[in-house]
């Protein structure tokens, strides 16, 4: 009961917090019809800012790192990152009115990863003073990849076996396709950069400086973008919404409790445990949908991304996080 | 130097741009121009998540002239039976007079 | 498929997008494409007060193709009735073949 | 006499204050012919971000201001909104060489905000250390909105009664769009974050230390629009000249009158007062030009835009500002 | 008002654009509508040493409607004489009829 | 020995400093085919900031500086951008296989000067805490103009003599050109706003803070930039390779000597030598091109761009710098 009453104030605060506020009014401001703009090439930059920013950080501490430690993380996200395409496969994608393309298209997409609700959470984290490895955003493309290559190459299967077909899917171009994206691009070639050579002076003096602002014209983006798919989603079968909003929380639940195995085996933080849970429970918004579009291309991404900008992501973070949060350090920490 | 000649017109998403590129190349046409756009049409599928509040322009418009029809037929006809049932797509001729180009 | 049709061209303010697209939508037409444009004309009225110092389009185009030309051309006198005696503008027509479209 | 050598001094340091020295730097290169752009994405970005540091700043101090403190202020700003635009309409508007609708169109946008020029006064005001209500800028949508209407309202009764028709103007739609253009939903957005969330962070990590810099920037890019403009007013009656020239000082004046009033009955600050005059002194550049094409379509444009951006903007910023700072220094803080 | 009219393009590279207005504003027409274009041609060089990593638009498309053909041709001839054998290009017609237009 | 052997740690571990990172991080994500893309409106705006930057630092110290030291390294400035031209006229630009004007306009772009070389420089030398005269950027025109200038003239001189033509190669128009460029005007715009106003404030809150992290960024842009131009280069002679690959270290080291001269003659500072090494090892990257193709119609832009972006500036900046640096400390200082 009484943790029942923390877990709310922490949720309500949370509504204070600039990442929730920007987002929030972000919606806000499209529904009442306003005409203010984030220009393409400011959102883009921003985006390469952030992650460039988690992708040296990340990179400067892997150099101190015990490698060992990430072993059983970086093997988690894999698990993860799968086993959210295959339960989306084997529920959502069976339900009557889903399409089964569609339904495996969008659990690719919940098995991805986004880029701002992981800088949104780097962002909570540091304000509330929560440690956490400075590795663990290096899981990204660990979960993500693997997510969008099951989702092709289980709709791949699909759809060959109701042609008759025989081709087999090759794995290796899509993965390339997503390494080359504009997001995993950033990250990686940020903790290139950070584990082989020595930013700290313009991390210090540039990226970090500026993470949090711009994460907050980030949110502000994406709350617009939440509102103006809502009319997408809407024309789709209403389960999209429903998965939309139920499986944030279930993707980054089963992660916490794959982080906690790794917190008793390996050690693994409880701040590394929030940020697993996180990555599991965002859904991609940047790399995923055109890689999705390409190897699944008769999935509607109505369906797919009107449920993951729509809904999944305000509520990964909305909800998700301070979740994780709270149970990190009521259970782990407290 | 006139010359009749046929102007092939593609809209559709920014997403296939290389893809279209590389049909076009190897069709041998002597060459494309590619214009920013953004449209309409029967379904509205956006193509690649990108914000829709940041003023993208999401499709593309090609144009490839060539001194035959036949070839822009054969561009258009490939392309479409490539994509056009997945992805938003438009494709036009127009014909034209050339008055002056490098190769044609 | 070849099909005959009309395409119809209206270069004017960015101003007016919004409105335009609105008269296309409810025309009955299948679809519209949009591309930025700058542009001189009769007048030099510049719309927003935006910067021109930064490389702005000030113009957009927009293009119209209807299987009936009947249509196309209800559709730029609207336009031109309402708003080009003060905003700058232009509206042709000029004939294609439409040989890939989901409608027309 | 010393009173006017001060003012001069004043007058003539300011030219060597940034914000000035920008303004001025891009008339000159301007007219030079230098081909140097600052790219549009960027100048909207920039209006964005002073638009949301000027807005956060004045949401957090509604806070934990006194708000019938606000009151009279706001009242001030309407009755100066409206009083700018019928003294135009009464004025440039019935001279003989400047077509009715024109005139009360120009009227009408040096009745509206400028938020560059407002952002220009917290810069100035602030590096001078002078103190102000930081909820004044909120007066903006006070004063910019009245006058947009009315305008409209006055021109477009103008046009019935030409015409004979009697159909009435609706007030409600010009309010919503002008509440729903980028200038007006940044900064009310910004006050609504500042007053309802907790942004101290990110405002002073983030919108406050950049707020002066871009503001440079955003000075640079209006000087060579300034230039830009002015063949487009040479085109148009030479009243628009003159009365880009004292139009804003005389609003500033009558602005800064009202304010001594609130400084007497409920102790607006001298800062207060400058801001207000300000306000009163601008004329919007971002907002109001559309809002006018749209409202009065008849009128042209090259008229109330190149009067307010050649003339106007460049008049109000290098001699309202500081001639309301001296004002201020002399008749109530001296 | 329809009128049949001719419809020059121009597509060249962006670093012309400045000359290239000054000739068709000194020819006689009534005005040209400017838009953003990539493309690839006979050659392919690249004008400005701007970055192509950044997605820039390093061509532009200008289009010049006139009454008479012969003015049309014209201005072809003078752009492509004055330009085309050292810069990238392409100039060809179209008939189109203008149904709105201030002059013509 | 034991020089060498200094140097090439200097230099290895200048492959760590984030300038020299993000460039070769460039190189190397384009290479592996990677869709990351640095907007053209922020390229823009970076480099107008880097440009501004060093223009408003070069005023405020020309201000404290005595003119006459200006005038030896001024006046060396000018003989280096000639000297460049003539040097690459009469060894490049007469080999059999290379057009005489391609050779002229390659020679033209390698003796005019590229911003983001200079600030890389610059970035480098203050982190490295090397003192150098802070006006020495201004050197910039002195160099570039009378290279762009010449190499300009010889290409007519030699296209007229071959057409038999006797018109007269205009130099003003070609000098105007080059001040209106995007490039020139910033800095010459921020050497003015320096010299004339009181800029401290936002070069100290805005302009300084944000040039090392901004110039990572540029960097990064510039080695996709070089990998893209690769392709473009293997067209053309392979003499233009080889011109590219030493011209850059051929004109830092006469550039060398010649500051070094000044340094015996007017006390010009190491650090001054190392920046007057600097301009002239570096070939312009971005006002350069466009002056050059206007000047030089006929000569082809892949080779002229194509060497020096893919060749020259990675030359310049990875090998050029750290050796005048390690020249400097070894030869002067040491
Ligand atoms: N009738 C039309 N007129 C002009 N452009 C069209 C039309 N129909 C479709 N388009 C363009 O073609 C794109 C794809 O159309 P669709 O495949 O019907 O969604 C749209 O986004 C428009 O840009
Ligand atoms: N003769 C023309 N050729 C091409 N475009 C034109 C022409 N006349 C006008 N336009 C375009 O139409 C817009 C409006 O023209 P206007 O109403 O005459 O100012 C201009 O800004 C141009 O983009
Ligand atoms: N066959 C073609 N179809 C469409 N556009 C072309 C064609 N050939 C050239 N272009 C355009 O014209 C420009 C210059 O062509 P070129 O001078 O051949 O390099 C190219 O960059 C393209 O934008
Ligand atoms: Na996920
Ligand atoms: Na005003
Ligand atoms: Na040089």
């Amino acid at each position: 009961m009484e943790a029942a009453l923390e877990f709310l104030t922490k949720f309500l605060t949370q509504f204070q917090s600039p990442t929730l506020a920007f987002l929030l009014g972000g919606i806000v401001i499209a529904a009442l019809g306003s005409r203010l703009e984030i220009p393409e090439a400011v959102y883009k930059f921003i985006v390469f800012m952030l992650l460039m920013r988690v992708g040296l950080d990340g990179g400067m501490s892997i150099r101190e790192a015990n490698l060992a430690d990430m072993l059983l993380p970086a093997l988690f996200a894999m698990l993860i990152g799968c086993g959210i395409v295959l339960l989306g496969r084997y529920t959502l994608a069976l339900l009557p009115s889903v399409r089964t393309e569609d339904g495996i298209a969008t659990a690719g997409l919940f098995g991805a990863v986004s880029g701002s609700t992981l800088a949104a959470a780097i962002v909570v984290m540091e304000s509330e003073g929560i440690e956490y490895e400075h590795w663990a955003p290096a899981l990204y493309p660990f979960m993500d990849i693997p997510a969008l290559v099951l989702a092709i190459v289980l709709a791949s299967m699909y759809l060959k076996r109701k042609d008759g077909s025989v081709e087999k899917v090759r794995v290796w171009p899509i993965v390339k396709e997503s390494l080359q994206g504009s997001a995993l691009s950033a990250l990686l070639l940020g903790i290139a950069l950070g584990l082989l050579t020595r930013p700290e002076a313009i991390f210090e003096g540039f990226y970090d400086p500026l993470f949090r602002g711009l994460l907050s014209v980030l949110m502000l983006v994406m709350g617009m973008e939440a509102y103006a798919r809502l009319a997408e989603l809407r024309r789709v079968a209403h389960w999209y919404a429903v998965y939309a909003a139920l499986a944030p929380l279930v993707h980054g639940l089963i992660a916490f409790a794959l982080g906690y195995v790794a917190h008793v085996l390996v050690g693994f933080s409880p701040g590394g445990i929030v940020l697993l849970a996180v990555l599991a429970g965002s859904s991609s918004d940047i790399s995923g949908p055109p890689t999705l579009r390409a190897g699944i291309p008769t999935a509607n991404p109505s369906a797919y991304v009107g449920a993951s900008t729509s809904i999944g992501t305000p509520v990964a973070i909305a909800i998700g996080l301070p979740l994780y949060i709270w149970l990190a350090q009521t259970l782990i920490v407290g | 130097m006139t010359r009749q000649a046929t102007k092939l017109v593609i809209i559709t998403e920014q997403l296939l741009l290389r893809d279209i590129a590389r049909i076009v190349e190897s069709s041998g046409a002597t060459g494309y121009t590619v214009t920013p756009a953004n449209g309409k049409g029967s379904r509205n599928l956006r193509s690649s998540g990108q914000p829709t509040a940041s003023g993208a322009f999401a499709n593309v418009k090609v144009e490839v002239i060539t001194a035959s029809e036949a070839l822009a037929r054969r561009i258009a006809d490939e392309i479409a039976g490539k994509y056009f049932d997945n992805f938003s797509g438009i494709a036009y001729l127009d014909q034209v007079d050339v008055l002056h180009a490098k190769h044609l």
